[in-house]
């Protein structure tokens, strides 16, 4: 480039608000920062380096994401927010209430990642080490461990801020793939039952990459009706309906089908078991929290912006798929036997339940669900510390014969499991309930009465596993070689106590998050 | 003359043609091949479309596609190679371990 | 009337009662096998004086209580969970207060006469429970108080509900790792199956929170305001059996009992007398006070079919109950018989109907409770609860025979025992509207004697039984715990009408909310002649009676069944 | 039939009833209950403590009350003829909506005979019973009950509305209950005072749906306003009224069909079957329809419903009375059959009212004393009560024989005994009825009389003459003077009371405004009743030809199929059997099963379909990452489809 042609013609820098980015950015500098010193750090300080790097990146952007919204010009008397980044991200309440939720989960997912008791650690020190074989032992000896997890963590959370931002489809199928890849990578890095891992991390990435196929079809699709990939503009388009109603159509079932394959919907959940099973338990936590509340704000966004016009045409396809998902996600977690493919296919029911206030297409069924996540997210952490902590020579014991009486050798955390299963089960006073009575308030109040009926009907069945557990682990007498419940470091400690605390607290004094959660969502996105 | 409806008929048969291939193929890397493919009749549908509207965003579109499908290859490689270290097989119908 | 916070103080109690007992040094404290004895005297001294602690709250509350005053009293409301119109407001009317005394009576006879049970006293094996930790039994009772106080006293929808729901959990806990038995299957059949209904309920909790916001309106759960929505006949029916379904469960009506005899089987006596006295009775106390105030229509329209269910639950009930060989399983099918009887009592709606019903409600909980503790008594003794094995008790045991006998009388409604009042207020409520269901009922009386005396005679009566023979009879805490039933059974048998006159201007509000009124009778008697004795002379000639019979009977003679379609 | 036909064949109905506030003495009428509950509380209560002195408490009470009794009649004297029904309100006991039941209780001529009948024998029967029971440890227990069912019984007859009636009736069933079985130990006793109590109840359910369908009809359930009310209603109401009534009535007076406890009843201590199964207790349904006499009045129909079923009982009883070779049971059957000429006697409407309560007061008088001197037999016989293993008792027991004896008389009616008076009016009014039904009524009636001749002849011989049947392990002699006076008492009763009461239509002239005033009788002699007395006489001398002049064996004969129905009480208890208990025992199998299979295990069954849902749905998830890819995929198409033809 020359000078003169500089001064010929002056090219607008585009306008780029870096302010209202800043919480995605602060995490994917946290992250970048993360791979310098998996690259130049001595070994022993990388450890410290990475926690305090990753877990000081999430609260920076928590912090700031919260200062956003209290303070920015763009909230201030009530104002939506704005699209920024030549259109591509929307930075509106309903955004930042999602990137505050999955920022405060990953932080106390980092949490359990960070767990530094060497019995408890969840990550094979050496990947690449074939499973069983001397280089693994001696890694093991050398108390290695795969610090890598950290940056990949926050990249991973990255993606998640951006993919409910994201205000045209190209930029939401980059983030799809930013958050997705580091996800695929750490399932792989289970310390114990590698095989597994590393089925689990294959069988993730194979569908995962087949789903975005057809995420990324849908968008084609869609760029072919509207000629834009932007929201509003597909919304625009839509509602003008000059265009061939097939490629519409087309697109939206084929966006769809890679939205509802990330929250794990029936018929799309088949990956959500396996996954949750193999995967290292911090990892699923993270999975099960954050990855499930971006990819219900994503779809919520493009739902609710791009195809708002379409709700008559959607939601009968949408109810299907809601029933569907509640049912069957109910009905098989009764024949579990695993602890960890119990909680998965009791969060694709859960994610059936969430789908019943994004079908309501209202303010009540965004805030709800937001509601819901929030609440579901610190349970399910709290659920899956525990996981981590029940554990057996061979690891964790996660089959749930091994846990019967553990109320006896350990009732504090019998007790803790039995309240987040309480939670999951809805029972009042607990988060669960709450969550579950805004989202199925506001499906009723979207004329989806029947729906509901069909959710309690799957609570009522769901019910049952969980007290399955409660009854293995406080009315059946503790086998002889039973698992034990290791001491763990403060940081799973305080997910934990975090995650029962919120559970209790949300159940009996809703209203602040409720509130929030209301005040977030009264605009719903901006377009 | 070829219309843009040729070029998108062609692009879904491609896309049919990969989602059939990660049906029916066991090989992990054909497999992973065929989502390829998937994505590239994506990036065929995108250019047509550009063509169509007269715009560039589909062009630029299959340049990020093209781009994020390599980062998957890396990642998708690494981790079929270290199944293929451990098991000594390529085959997707060899891990499954987790059932039911 | 003072504006001290009577309901949330005495709800409050027992939850503190129960923090304390969670700090005293656990099981697991250091100590020799009698410091952990004595530690777990002091649990049990704390839930007593609690529960005492309640009771006296309570009692003095309700001598307060207006019973020509305002429908609701006590009351206090504020904002809970604005966001969905969610208020904390209590307040007790006529209906609400007899059974907060009801439920805060039985707590320290409940705690009395549980006293050994944790360390197994009341197994049938004689093995103590598979858990056996003093404080989480007691603290738990408390709890279960706090709760069954709560649901009493919410005039908030939600409030209800949620306290409806959260009963649950304690009580899943009592059942399932102190019980006995098939204590397991017992208590998540229990929970499962309350839960299901909770659930359906809360479907139409939700609506009703919905439909509240129609029009514009900012959403609410209160009561008093939900009682003048408007619903359409249609939504109402919708509403109502979701109501009625989750209450129908937690009566239990037939068909919906058979989690009854399971949970009762299996809870220890004590637990089992909350289950069947209180909680049961949350489950009438919802169908009278939200299903027929909040959706008289749909009550209406399903009125027959209830009347039906209710009926066949009283014989059922009754018959099967004659069937059983386990006397912890007989009076729980008792239990099934007389809570048709409530049913039927409220859906007649006549003033006599649901009165009765209300009565009921207290009346079956101190008698069932004091069959359930006597005969928990009986089991820990002989350790079996199968009827068979007993047999003379009464010949060494008289004090426990007799009491036994009351209780069990009671349960049949004799005359002079409480139950009989309320037993035929609902029966007399019925025959007002529903002839054919009123007969019916009537002849569960029958089996009603059948039932128990059948029982009584054989095991307590007949020649002594070698195992029996040495049975101490009842003394100390157990006198304790029997003596304010049986004495309560007996006082409001011969003298109900202070608790009726509170019961009945509540009910009369009721019927109004629910668009009924009481039948009046075709051939009135002359006002003087009803007017009982107070009055002055009444004169009547019978001759002109003979003559009034004689054109009574040239008229078209209206038959029953005429009526009854009418 | 129409009421207007058959109230203007009405005998002369009471002219006016008025009632007033009891005051004086009368307006103390709560202590007729109060004492005897009073003494109950004591002795039930104060348990083994009381044991030393607790009889004398158990009889005082009833003297109290007796007294208290004989004060209010004189006052009630006092007054005129109508101005003597009084009531008194002790508070209210139900005030919902129009239902307002106070616990009131009504003195009036009616309800005083009851009262003195009820004190005065129960005093006597209690002062029996000290001596009898004197050797029982649980005496103290047994005073307890038995002043238990005095009270019940006093407010049976002194409530003024049917609610506290039908609170004294299920009483006197509770006490009945537990005297019956108040030898618990015994197996016999525990099932006969069971079966009582559930026969009884089957009764009561009669009576609560005759209370109910008041209510539902009149609005109250007090004498005076469903006296007041019932001429309006219609005559099928008026009807069912009645029935229901009798239902109740034929349940606590053993009356067929519901029969079949009383003889089983006999298991109590003799005391109880004086005071309780024989003079009081059972007569109760005599006076709930004597006192419904307006409502039967009304109802032509219901009041031959309740003629027949006395006719039926008095041959029942009578016919049974002759098998028995238990004393008791014979004098049970007995009983039966009176209160059958009760009955019939009440079911003849204002023509019968007046004797049957007549019968009734005498009844009271010459059955007790009869069960008394049974119980003295018994209580010196070592418990014995078979008659074949009596025998020429007259000599060692004189005055239980002359009274006995003079009971006996008294029953048979032979004049001037009470029976003979208070027996043939009621034949009497039963020809004079008229009609097919008035001619087999009264024929039933006469065979009856002939009957009881027959039977109590048996048992008198069997048991005082003839050769000593005892063995030597017993050493009969005459009772101690507590028990001997009471009987001497009752027997002095038995002969006077009938001529008192009807002689100069006494009852009549007193009663008269309660129960309505039947058509003037003319002298005593009528041809009925020397019918009677011949068949009564004929009855004897078979009789004695049976019983008095041959051996009687101690075993006793296989006799006639006749016999040996009447033995076991004309199949009854087999009918009962075969019609009830067993298809209920039947029932109750098959509902319990029902309930565990059929209810319980839908319930189960549904969870374990859902169960077995999960395990087939879970087989889905078969592991391979291809089938998975594969329900993405259709999954996927599916939406599309779904998707394109909703636009479609």
């Amino acid at each position: 480039m020359t000078g003169s042609l500089a001064s010929a013609s002056t090219i607008a820098a585009p306008a780029f608000e870096w302010g209202l980015l800043s919480p995605v950015l602060l995490v994917f500098a946290a992250a970048i920062a993360g791979v310098l010193v998996e690259a130049f750090a001595p070994r022993t300080l990388r450890r410290s380096l990475h926690i305090a790097l990753s877990l000081g990146g999430l609260a920076g952007a928590f912090i700031l994401a919260v200062w956003l919204g209290a303070t920015n010009s763009h909230f201030a008397g009530g104002r939506p927010g704005t699209v920024i980044a030549v259109g591509t991200v929307g930075v509106d309440r309903p955004t930042l209430f999602i990137q505050a939720t999955i920022l405060v989960l990953a932080f106390v997912s980092v949490l359990l990642i960070a767990e530094s008791s060497h019995e408890v650690t969840s990550f094979t020190p050496q990947a690449a080490a074939v499973p069983g074989s001397a280089e693994e032992r001696e890694g093991l000896l050398a108390g290695l461990s795969h610090t890598e997890v950290y940056p990949l963590t926050l990249f991973a959370v990255g993606g998640m801020l951006l993919f409910p931002a994201a205000n045209d489809l190209l930029t939401m199928f980059i983030a799809l793939e930013v958050l997705s890849l580091p996800l695929y990578l750490m399932c792989g890095l289970a310390r114990r039952r590698r095989l597994l891992s590393q089925e689990a991390a294959m069988k993730y990435f194979l569908l995962g990459a087949f789903s975005s196929a057809f995420f990324l079809f849908g968008v084609a699709m869609l760029y072919g009706y509207a000629g834009s990939v932007q929201l509003a503009a597909i919304a625009t388009a839509a509602q003008s309906g000059t265009a061939s109603a097939t490629l519409l159509y087309a697109g939206i079932a084929l966006l769809g089908i890679g939205l509802l394959f990330k929250v794990g919907a029936v018929p799309f959940q088949a990956w959500k078991p396996d996954v949750y099973q193999g995967a290292p338990t911090p990892i699923t936590a993270l999975m099960a929290s954050c990855t499930l509340v971006s990819a219900f704000g994503a779809l919520f966004r493009v739902f609710y912006v791009a195809f708002g016009q379409l709700t008559w045409d959607w939601r009968p396809a949408l109810w299907v798929v809601a029933i569907l998902t509640m049912l069957v996600g109910s009905v098989i977690a009764i024949t579990q036997r695993d602890v960890k493919r119990l909680l998965a296919y009791s969060s694709i029911a859960q994610a059936g339940y969430i789908l019943t206030g994004l079908i309501a297409a209202n303010t009540a069924g965004l805030s709800g669900s937001m509601f819901y996540l929030a609440a579901y997210g610190f349970a399910t952490v709290g659920a899956f510390a525990i996981v981590t902590l029940v554990r057996d020579p061979a690891g964790e014991a996660n089959h749930l014969s091994s846990w019967a009486g553990l109320g006896k050798r350990s009732p504090l955390v019998a007790g803790l499991f039995a309240l987040f299963l309480i939670a999951f089960a809805g029972i009042p006073l607990t988060s669960g309930f709450s969550g579950k009575f805004a989202v199925f308030r506001a499906a009723i109040e979207g004329g989806a009465l029947p729906l509901v009926v069909v959710g309690v009907l799957s609570s009522a069945i769901l019910a049952f596993p969980y007290v399955r557990v409660i009854v293995l682990m406080f009315f059946s007498e503790p086998a002889p070689e039973g698992p034990v419940v290791v001491k763990p470091s403060a940081y799973t400690g305080v997910a934990v106590a975090l995650g029962a605390a919120v559970t209790v607290v949300l159940g009996i004094i809703p209203q602040p998050l409720l509130s929030l959660a209301n005040h977030a969502a009264t605009q719903l996105f901006v377009r | 003359m070829v219309s843009p409806a040729h070029f998108i008929a062609l692009s879904v048969i491609l896309f049919v043609i990969g989602a059939v291939g990660v049906l029916v193929r066991r090989n992990a890397i054909v497999v992973f091949m065929c989502v390829e493919l998937m994505l590239n009749a994506a990036n065929l549908a995108f250019v047509a479309f550009a063509r169509m509207h007269n715009g560039l965003d589909g062009q630029l579109i299959a340049f990020f596609v093209m781009v994020v499908a390599a980062a998957e290859v890396v990642v998708g490689l690494a981790i079929l190679t270290s199944i293929f270290r451990a098991r000594r097989s390529a085959s997707v119908d060899d891990a499954n371990l987790m059932k039911y | 009337m003072s504006n001290f916070p009577w309901l949330t103080v005495a709800g409050a109690i027992p939850l503190v009662g129960a923090v304390v007992i969670g700090m005293t040094p656990g099981r697991s404290a250091p100590g020799s096998p009698a410091d952990r004895r004595a530690r777990d005297l002091l649990v049990k001294q704390i839930a007593l004086v609690t529960s005492l602690v309640t009771l006296g709250i309570i009692i003095a509350m309700a001598v307060q209580y207006n019973t020509g005053g305002p429908r609701f009293q006590f009351t206090q409301t504020y904002q809970w969970i604005p966001q969905f119109g969610v208020h904390y407001a209590v307040g007790v009317d006529g209906i609400a207060l007899v059974l907060i005394l009801m439920s805060v009576v039985l707590m320290p006879v409940v705690v009395l006469a549980s006293w050994n049970d944790v360390e197994g006293g009341s197994n049938p094996a004689g093995e103590p429970p598979a858990r056996r930790s003093v404080k989480s039994y007691f603290a738990m009772m408390l709890v279960l108080e706090t709760m069954m106080i709560g649901v009493f006293a919410a005039t908030d929808v939600f409030l209800f509900y949620v306290f409806f729901e959260a009963m649950l959990i304690p009580m899943y806990f009592m059942i399932g790792s102190f019980g006995v038995g098939q204590r397991q299957y017992a208590a998540v059949k229990f929970l499962l199956y309350s839960l299901l209904g909770g659930l359906l309920m809360l479907v139409a909790v939700i609506a009703l929170y919905v439909y509240s916001t129609h029009g514009g309106h900012q959403g609410t759960f209160l009561f008093t305001q939900l009682s003048h929505l408007s619903l359409s006949p249609t939504v109402q029916k919708w509403l109502f059996l979701g109501f009625f379904i989750a209450f129908a469960i937690k009566a239990p009506l037939w068909p919906f009992h058979t989690w009854l005899p399971d949970a009762a089987t299996a809870a220890q006596p004590g637990a089992a007398v909350l289950l069947v006295g209180v909680l049961d009775k949350v489950g009438t106390f919802g169908m009278l006070r939200y299903c027929l105030d909040l959706f008289p229509s749909g009550a209406h329209f399903f009125t027959p079919l209830i009347i039906v269910l209710s009926v066949i639950g009283v014989l059922y009930g009754a018959v099967v109950a004659i069937g059983q060989r386990d006397i912890k399983r007989l009076i729980a099918y008792t239990s099934v018989s007389h809570m048709g009887l409530i049913t039927l009592g409220i859906f007649v709606m006549t003033s006599q109907g649901q009165t009765g019903a209300t009565l009921y409600m207290v009346n079956h909980a101190f008698a069932t409770g004091a069959l359930f503790i006597i005969a928990g008594f009986m089991i820990s003794r002989r350790r079996s609860t199968l009827i068979s094995d007993y047999g003379g008790v009464q010949s060494v045991a008289p004090i426990l025979a007799g009491t036994f006998l009351i209780a069990g009388l009671a349960s049949l409604a004799l005359p002079g025992l409480s139950t009989f009042v309320s037993e035929f207020l609902v029966l007399v409520g019925t025959f007002t509207r529903y002839e054919a269901a009123a007969i019916l009922a009537t002849a569960g009386i029958i089996l009603a004697a059948i039932y128990i005396l059948w029982m009584y005679q054989r095991t307590m009566t007949g020649p002594i039984k070698p195992e029996v023979a040495k049975m101490p009879d009842l003394k100390g805490r157990e006198l304790w715990a029997v003596a304010p039933l049986i004495a309560l059974i007996i006082v409001l048998g011969v003298y109900p009408k202070p608790i009726i006159d509170i019961i009945n201007p509540a009910v009369t509000k009721t019927l109004v909310e629910a668009h009924s009124t009481n039948p009046v009778p075709p051939h009135p008697a002359p006002a003087a002649a009803t007017a009982g004795t107070t009055s002055d002379v009444r004169h009547r000639a019978r001759a002109s009676h003979v003559a009034q019979a004689q054109a009574a009977s040239k008229r078209v003679s209206v038959t029953l069944r005429q009526r009854s379609s009418a | 039939m129409t009421g207007s036909v058959h109230s203007a064949l009405m005998p002369q109905a009471a002219a006016a009833l008025t009632t007033y506030h009891a005051t004086g003495i009368q307006d103390a009428a709560g202590l007729l209950l109060a004492f005897p509950l009073a003494g109950a509380a004591i002795l039930l209560l104060g348990g083994k403590r009381t044991n030393s002195w607790g009889h004398y408490v158990g009889v005082a009470m009833p003297l109290l009350a007796f007294a208290y009794g004989v004060a209010a009649y004189v006052q009630m004297l006092g007054y005129p003829a109508a101005h003597r029904s009084r009531e008194l309100t002790l508070y209210q006991f139900i005030d919902v909506g129009r239902f307002q039941v106070p616990l009131g209780l009504q003195l009036d001529q009616l309800s005083i005979c009851f009262v003195l009948l009820i004190t005065g024998v129960g005093s006597l029967i209690h002062i029996f019973a000290v001596g009898y029971m004197s050797h029982d440890p649980e005496r103290r227990r047994f005073f307890g009950y038995m002043n238990l069912f005095l009270a019940a019984m006093l407010l049976l007859v002194l409530g003024n509305n049917y609610l506290a009636l039908y609170a004294g009736w299920e009483g006197v069933g509770l006490a009945s209950y537990l005297l019956i079985g108040f030898w618990q130990y015994k197996d016999s006793a525990a099932v006969a005072a069971k079966k009582a109590f559930i026969a009884n109840r089957v009764g009561d359910v009669g009576l609560s749906l005759g209370i109910m369908l008041m209510f539902a009809q009149f609005g109250t359930v007090t004498f005076q306003g469903v006296f007041a009310a019932v001429p309006s209603a219609s005559h099928g109401v008026v009807t069912a009224i009645g029935l229901l009534l009798l239902l109740g009535a034929c349940g606590k007076s053993a009356q067929v069909p519901l029969q079949s406890w009383l003889l089983d009843a006999m298991e109590g201590p003799t005391p109880v079957s004086a005071l309780i199964h024989a003079a009081t207790m059972v007569t109760a349904g005599v006076y709930l329809i004597v006192r419904s006499a307006p409502i039967f009045d009304l109802t032509p129909d219901a009041r031959l419903a309740v003629a027949i079923v006395g006719a039926v009982t008095l041959l029942f009883g009578a016919i049974i009375g002759c098998a028995k070779d238990d004393i008791k049971k014979a004098l049970a059957g007995s009983t039966m059959s009176q209160i059958g000429y009760m009955m019939l006697a009440a079911g003849l409407g204002p023509a019968g009212y007046v004797f049957a309560i007549a019968h009734l007061l005498a009844h009271g008088f010459f059955k007790a004393g009869l069960f008394l001197g049974a119980g003295s037999i018994k209580h010196e016989m070592n418990e014995e009560v078979d008659m074949r293993r009596f025998g020429g008792l007259a000599k060692v027991m004189p005055i239980t024989w002359v009274t006995f004896g003079l009971a006996y008389l008294a029953i048979i009616g032979i004049p001037p005994l009470s029976g003979f008076f208070t027996k043939d009016p009621i034949i009497d009014a039963a020809f004079a009825k008229g009609g097919t039904s008035g001619a087999l009524l009264g024929t039933a009636a006469l065979i009856g009389a002939g009957i009881t001749g027959f039977y109590m002849t048996r048992v008198m011989l069997m048991t005082f003459h003839g050769e000593r049947r005892w063995d030597d392990t017993v050493h009969p002699h005459e009772a101690p003077p507590v028990m001997t006076w009471p009987m001497i008492v009752l027997a002095i009763g038995s002969v006077f009371a009938g001529g008192l009461l009807i002689v100069d239509n006494r009852l009549l002239n007193f009663l008269g405004p309660v129960t309505g005033v039947p058509p003037t009788r003319h002298g005593l002699w009528t041809w009925s009743g020397i019918v009677a007395l011949a068949l009564v006489v004929v009855a004897f001398g078979i009789a004695y030809a049976l019983y008095g002049r041959r051996e009687i064996p101690v075993t006793a004969p296989a006799g006639s199929p006749v016999t040996v129905a009447a033995r076991k009480d004309l199949y009854g208890d087999a009918i009962n059997e075969g019609l009830l208990m067993r298809p209920g025992q039947w029932l109750t199998r098959l509902s319990v099963f029902f309930d565990n299979r059929g209810v319980d295990g839908l319930v189960n069954s549904l969870a374990a379909a859902t169960g077995g849902s999960s395990g087939r749905l879970r087989k889905l998830q078969s592991g391979f990452v291809r089938s998975y890819a594969l329900s993405m995929l259709v999954g996927g198409v599916l939406l599309v489809g779904a998707l394109l033809l909703v636009r479609l």
